[in-house]
């Protein structure tokens, strides 16, 4: 493997950690709005880190270019959904979670 | 196989088991608004292993499917909030 | 067993759990997801057992006719939806008016 | 051997999945349920080498039909005031011990019949791709998944176009209600706007891609028909002019030329849909073109048909 090799493969598993971060956050927070939280961190960084990752490896830069156009428009989709539940969740009511 | 290609199925095999686990949020909820949430990271997971699975195989056709996916990735979060999003936190209507 | 016949079981698999909802549910959403279920483990089976063509393509004619089977699913689902709607305006209720289990 | 884990666990996936929505109270459980089924067999086809299939999986399973199906249970609750016996009652109602258990008998066999067939059939079969390698050269493209949907078995999509139209037809027919726009709100504006022009690139992407490599008309018509959806949730309508005969002649020019197509080849030719090997491409080209619109516009105006209304008419 080359260095470049270990620094995909770094990148890579840094992503699915953030991954499983999303996933705890969204099975342990305790209400909606702390959940939303941890979901856009999976979307945003796990992605991103998993995108970076590959790109490393891409064969070519339509590749690379493909990859970070996908991350924007999960980033942009997630972005507004979380915008939206966050904003329905208030206007219903739910409270948020106090310590 | 080459090692770059059982690490990429390893990371599809662990996103595919976090989805499992996410399963866990859409069944208990408790309300609606955590369910569609989890599917909403299901759609980012699905992008991430469609895009591992392209780098494994030499595929690069199945980015497209991910690039399908990040597009349509807010349609049914979007029908939810607009239409579905139910009464059960309290009365008041949508529109 | 390969992941050709794995694929192949899993449609079967799926056929056989939408037929027994399919019968015991009086709800007509959930006939229509089951409906949705069957085609899926249809489509599954069929595209599993074209892939034992094998070489570098797999056998396209089962391909194709999944591919219309998968849109002509969408307008059947969409219209089924609709009369089950209008079903519900007219008689308030989500299962068919001969079905006593409701 | 990890390729075995993840063939095995997106089966499991699939199965679980679809035992969960078809066995929990809730329905709007079982529809996410249905939406993440949908992504799974989008990772199935993947693994399958059907990447045609794949998208277009994903552009309706996990896009449209979602959709459809929140838009049903929005207006089957708005319309049975909290009457939903799929919400909450487990099936069975007066039915009996041995009934159930016969029925689950029956199924459990039928099942194991299927499998046993599935299990019996031979470990290769070429099916009919020898004879798609054989002729693709003179089907006018490249994608052996095109030149069997709008060459070799052009009829199947003729008949499939027909068929789509009908479902809208129907739709129609029976539908009561009236649509209107809805007020959009402004974050869903600015996705709206900001999604809709890249999906309508890549319907002419998937359009174009699918001559030689993967896509074709189902897929860019479904990316067509999501963008449509987009746009209808954002509360964005057709203006009125254009609802009559434009919108009528959209749905209706896939199908149109395809019978025109069909008959001008029969008269030729004397056989249906035969094209001659030097126009084959851009006939397919063409049909594709308008395959697609037809379908983006019907798929998009049956999502329509199911909104909630905002006055029944009597």
């Amino acid at each position: 493997m080359t260095l470049l090799d270990y620094l995909a493969a770094t990148l890579l598993l840094a992503g699915a950690v953030f991954f499983l971060a999303g996933t705890l956050g969204l099975l342990r927070f305790p209400d909606v709005y702390t959940r939303l939280h941890a979901l856009t961190k999976a979307d945003n960084v796990g992605l991103g880190l998993t995108v970076a990752g590959l790109a490393v490896q891409a064969e070519s830069w339509q590749v690379v270019g493909k990859l970070v156009l996908i991350w924007m428009l999960v980033l942009l989709a997630g972005a507004s959904v979380a915008h939206l539940i966050a904003r329905g969740a208030l206007h219903k009511g739910i409270r948020p979670w106090t310590p | 196989m080459i090692i770059v290609e059982i690490l990429h199925f390893t990371l599809a095999v662990f996103l595919l088991l976090n989805l499992g686990a996410g399963m866990w949020r859409v069944l208990r909820g408790p309300t609606a608004a955590d369910r569609m949430m989890a599917a909403q990271l299901f759609g980012t997971t699905a992008v991430a292993t469609l895009l591992l699975l392209a780098q494994a195989t030499g595929t690069s056709a199945v980015r497209d499917i991910a690039l399908m996916f990040a597009l349509l990735a807010a349609i049914s979060a979007v029908a939810f909030v607009r239409l579905t999003w139910p009464e059960e936190e309290n009365k008041d209507d949508l529109a | 067993m390969n992941a050709v016949f794995l694929y192949a079981l899993a449609g079967v698999g799926l056929v056989g759990l939408a037929l027994h909802a399919l019968i015991v549910h009086a709800s007509l959403l959930r006939k229509i997801l089951a409906f949705n279920f069957m085609g899926s483990g249809v489509f599954l089976t069929m595209v599993a057992l074209a892939r034992r063509a094998g070489g570098e393509h797999p056998d396209a004619v089962p391909q194709a006719m999944v591919i219309t089977g998968i849109v002509v699913a969408v307008a059947a689902t969409a219209l089924a939806l609709n009369l089950m709607l209008e079903l519900g305006a007219t008689t308030r209720d989500d299962v068919l008016p001969d079905d006593d289990r409701a | 051997m990890v390729k075995l884990a993840f063939d095995g666990l997106v089966v499991l996936l699939l199965l679980w999945l679809a035992w969960q929505t078809l066995a929990c109270a809730d329905l709007f459980k079982a529809i996410l349920q249905f939406i993440s089924f949908s992504l799974v067999m989008a990772l199935a086809w993947v693994r399958l080498d059907a990447l045609d299939i794949a998208l277009a999986e994903a552009a309706i399973g996990a896009g449209i039909t979602g959709a459809l199906l929140l838009a049903a249970l929005a207006r089957l609750r708005a319309s049975l005031d909290g009457n939903l016996s799929g919400d909450g009652a487990s099936p069975d109602g007066r039915e009996v011990l041995p009934v159930r258990g016969l029925i689950l008998a029956g199924v459990a066999l039928a099942t194991a019949g299927l499998g046993y067939a599935v299990l019996s059939l031979p470990e290769t079969a070429p099916g009919l791709s020898q004879q798609i390698e054989a002729r693709l050269g003179d089907s006018g493209v490249g994608s052996r998944v095109t030149a069997v949907l709008l060459n070799f078995r052009g009829y199947d999509t003729l008949l499939e176009m027909v068929v789509l139209m009908l479902a809208l037809v129907s739709v129609k027919t029976f539908s009561s209600t009236r649509h209107a726009g809805a007020a959009p709100q402004d974050v869903l504006q600015v996705l709206s706007r900001v999604v809709v022009l890249p999906l309508i690139l890549v319907t002419a992407y998937f359009l174009w891609a699918g001559t030689d490599g993967h896509g074709g008309a189902f897929q860019a018509g479904s990316v067509l028909g999501a963008a449509g959806v987009l746009l209808l949730l954002s509360g964005w309508r057709l203006p009125s002019p254009h609802t009559g005969v434009p919108l009528r002649a959209l749905i209706a020019a896939g199908p149109g030329l395809f019978v025109i197509v069909a008959l001008v080849t029969l008269l030729l030719q004397g056989t249906l849909l035969t094209y001659p090997p030097a126009y084959a491409g851009s006939l397919i080209l063409l049909l594709e073109i308008a395959a697609t619109f037809s379908i983006g516009a019907t798929l998009a105006m049956l999502f329509l048909g199911g909104l909630p209304g905002d006055e029944d008419r009597p």
